[in-house]
């Protein structure tokens, strides 16, 4: 059974450490806020200007001065606080977001990373993303294992335009956890009833197997 | 002394066909509705808007786009605007996409007099083609060049009549950086005080930045993502 | 996430011998008189440190001066110090002198991941020997490298627990600067308060720079330059 | 009669207009803030951080967080605001404080200063004066016309280690006043009873004298 996104987003909590301060992409990436375990401290940034970002407002409190990268309307936590753009590009530039987790359209097994722009389809921008995959000290990517026509988005080199180069430390797919090696892509745990054998037939880049490959227990 | 103007037709009323502007916001968030309101009623054309989003069809920049006020966008995101996308098509706009950090990055230089940098978004990538690029400490970077607009527009919570501004949460985002990278700079802000009422402590665009300021007036601040969750 | 130490003592406990320091303040404005007690204290040696200034002869980093613990001071401004003269002349003590804006900028420069800029301070004196100089628009600006700093130390007016930091008046100076600069930041505070007491709008340092904090005690707060007006 | 410094920064304050940001060097140009003119909105920088200053806090009312550039205790006006450094700098480098007025020891034709370092004394630091006079859009000098030995400090080309190059727009001293063009001092005004073949005597660079020469009126 593949892994549903919410599932992708609750392994990928598992990465979280107390003391983290994390950047989440829009999609998947945002769900992963939902599974932080209760008492470990993770501080959410959020790229527009501000950490310590909560969960969604009640009906009716929502302010439209207070918005996260995605543009939804969002609340804040205690000990929050406010900066703009610049500074929080700085922060990230910096190394000091400890965790970064986006969405891509290919990965390549060297930790290329495309997840910009389609060549012929309407070109929505890169937002934050070239300098999140620049400059984050460690980059998780969530992920389908495949595209809707069942190509794999894990490839030997991508075929898009590139948001950023040997950046993606670790991928959570809905069939597998993989880390980004020098060597390939190093299979670290596979989905539940999901067998080697599949991963491999859908994973185009190098895939390193290294004796037995357990389930991602949720 | 007197940078205090009437109304948004005042602030505005110099800024010609053909001008570099630069407009505070992130989506909906922070942008001066009053000026663009202003600029769609001025007329005013073939304008190079500095900006990190487009608007949306019936709001924001777009409401400019639609009236064809538009000659090139320079943003990092300009999605959720059909009319956008049908003037990009069709040739009639052009639009330079820049990784928000050094779109950010690239205002602040400018107001800090800094005429280049080096910054690693887009190594790699096609925004690095024909950019030098350096490395420093094991790692590439590009040079990135600061801004150079005419004129500066932004949006902040409250303001004095001297320009100093305070912003209000995530409406913070690129204004303080655009405030300070005009040649000039003009603000709106939703309550306009004497001076001294603000911290000095807690401004955060110092008035030697801003040129022009003006109360605005009948703020929508329109919400473009309406996240929720029910009580209970 | 526990930043809160108990002490100077143990916020300073694992600076080792020939660290790089960064010290906040300007004159004795805003210095972190507890941290430099601890060092003179903990008889660490053979310190860089990059400060605006060296104190006075019995104050500030003037004391660790007169304890030999400092190599290197690279600084904009070093009067004030018969000590700091003496040990200068002698040979013991190597002082970098940096114009101020360079001083600042490669502070802030290093807290925003920026590993170079272009600055004109310098430009044509002794300052840029051995600098590239670009020419950017009709002006010659010299190329400016960030610090690279091990521990950075400052003073703060409150603090909460997570770190964010608000300074005051003039005793922000190079403060927040160096706070992002350091690999691992210290931050002494007058009064350090539980989270969410702070206005997230007028925090001035988020605590995603600092690493360690705690609540000074016996603030002296030494004036340089009494300067005053009588009262009719 | 040369002018006292008194008079001198009398005379460097009707260059003032308002609306002008002005940043005050230490010495002379610290005192031109007594002679603003009543009514005349200027707002003076400190580039430790501060835009606002007042005059010094009376007897007993000092705040050791409230200095100024030269460490002095200081007050502030109504619509001051306080920033860090860089940005202190930055607003300088920027072209937004419109007049800067600093001491020099050596002015040369061309408008090179000289002001930090004499070879041989224990030099200081430049502080702020490299980033001030580089980035300056109009830099007035106070200064004394010549030495303590009776020499001229207005030179055909700078002895001392420079501070900058071709920055220096006018020159106040105690016996003229002159702008720095691109063909050498142009004497504009002379201090009362001074003569023109004095102020040529004590001018070792080129000096441009052209028609009468006014007294300075103060």
């Amino acid at each position: 059974m593949a892994l549903t996104k919410e599932q992708i987003a609750q392994r990928i909590a598992r990465e979280l450490k107390d003391g983290y301060y994390v950047n989440l992409g829009i999609g998947i990436p945002t769900l992963v806020a939902n599974y932080i375990p209760a008492g470990m401290n993770v501080v959410l940034q959020s790229e527009n200007g501000l950490l310590g970002m909560g969960p969604f407002p009640f009906e009716g409190e929502e302010d439209p001065d207070l918005i996260n990268a995605g543009k939804q309307t969002i609340t804040t936590v205690p000990g929050s606080v406010f900066f703009d753009s610049a500074m929080s590009f700085g922060m990230i530039r910096a190394g000091k977001v400890d965790l970064t987790v986006l969405g891509a359209m290919e990965v390549s097994e060297n930790g290329d990373i495309a997840n910009w722009k389609i060549p012929g389809k309407m070109v929505k921008g890169m937002g934050g993303a070239m300098d999140l995959v620049a400059s984050a000290k460690n980059i998780i990517v969530a992920m389908m294992h495949t595209n809707p026509k069942g190509e794999s988005k894990l490839l030997p080199s991508c075929s898009l335009p590139l948001t950023g180069t040997r950046c993606v430390k670790k991928i959570v797919s809905d069939l597998a956890v993989l880390d980004v090696t020098s060597g390939g892509f190093k299979l670290l745990e596979r989905a539940p009833g999901v067998s080697v054998e599949e991963i491999k037939a859908k994973t185009a880049g190098k895939l390193i197997v290294e004796g037995d490959i357990p389930e991602i227990g949720i | 002394m007197n940078k205090v103007v009437a109304s948004a037709e005042q602030a505005i009323k110099d800024i010609p066909d053909g001008a570099v502007l630069m407009l505070g916001g992130f989506g909906l968030c922070g942008i001066p509705e009053n000026c663009i309101a202003a600029l769609v009623k001025k007329k005013v054309s073939n304008l190079t808007c500095i900006s990190n989003n487009a608007g949306v069809d019936d709001f924001g920049i777009g409401l400019m786009l639609k009236e064809k006020q538009v000659k090139k966008m320079i943003s990092s995101y300009v999605g959720e605007n059909a009319e956008f996308e049908r003037q990009l098509l069709s040739g009639e706009l052009q639009v330079e996409l820049i990784p928000q950090g050094t779109l950010a990055t690239r205002c602040m230089a400018a107001g800090y007099g800094m005429p280049a940098f080096f910054t690693p978004a887009g190594v790699g990538t096609e925004v690095a083609e024909g950019k030098e690029i350096r490395n420093f400490n094991g790692k590439d970077y590009l040079l990135e060049i600061a801004f150079d607009a005419d004129f500066a527009i932004v949006k902040a919570w409250k303001g004095d009549t001297d320009g100093n501004l305070v912003y209000k949460e995530t409406a913070r985002n690129f204004n303080p950086l655009m405030a300070m990278a005009g040649k000039i700079t003009i603000a709106e802000v939703e309550e306009l005080v004497p001076v001294g009422e603000l911290d000095p402590d807690a401004i955060h665009t110092p008035g030697i930045y801003v040129h022009r300021i003006f109360k605005g007036s009948h703020y929508e601040k329109r919400i473009e993502q309406r996240t929720v969750r029910k009580k209970n």
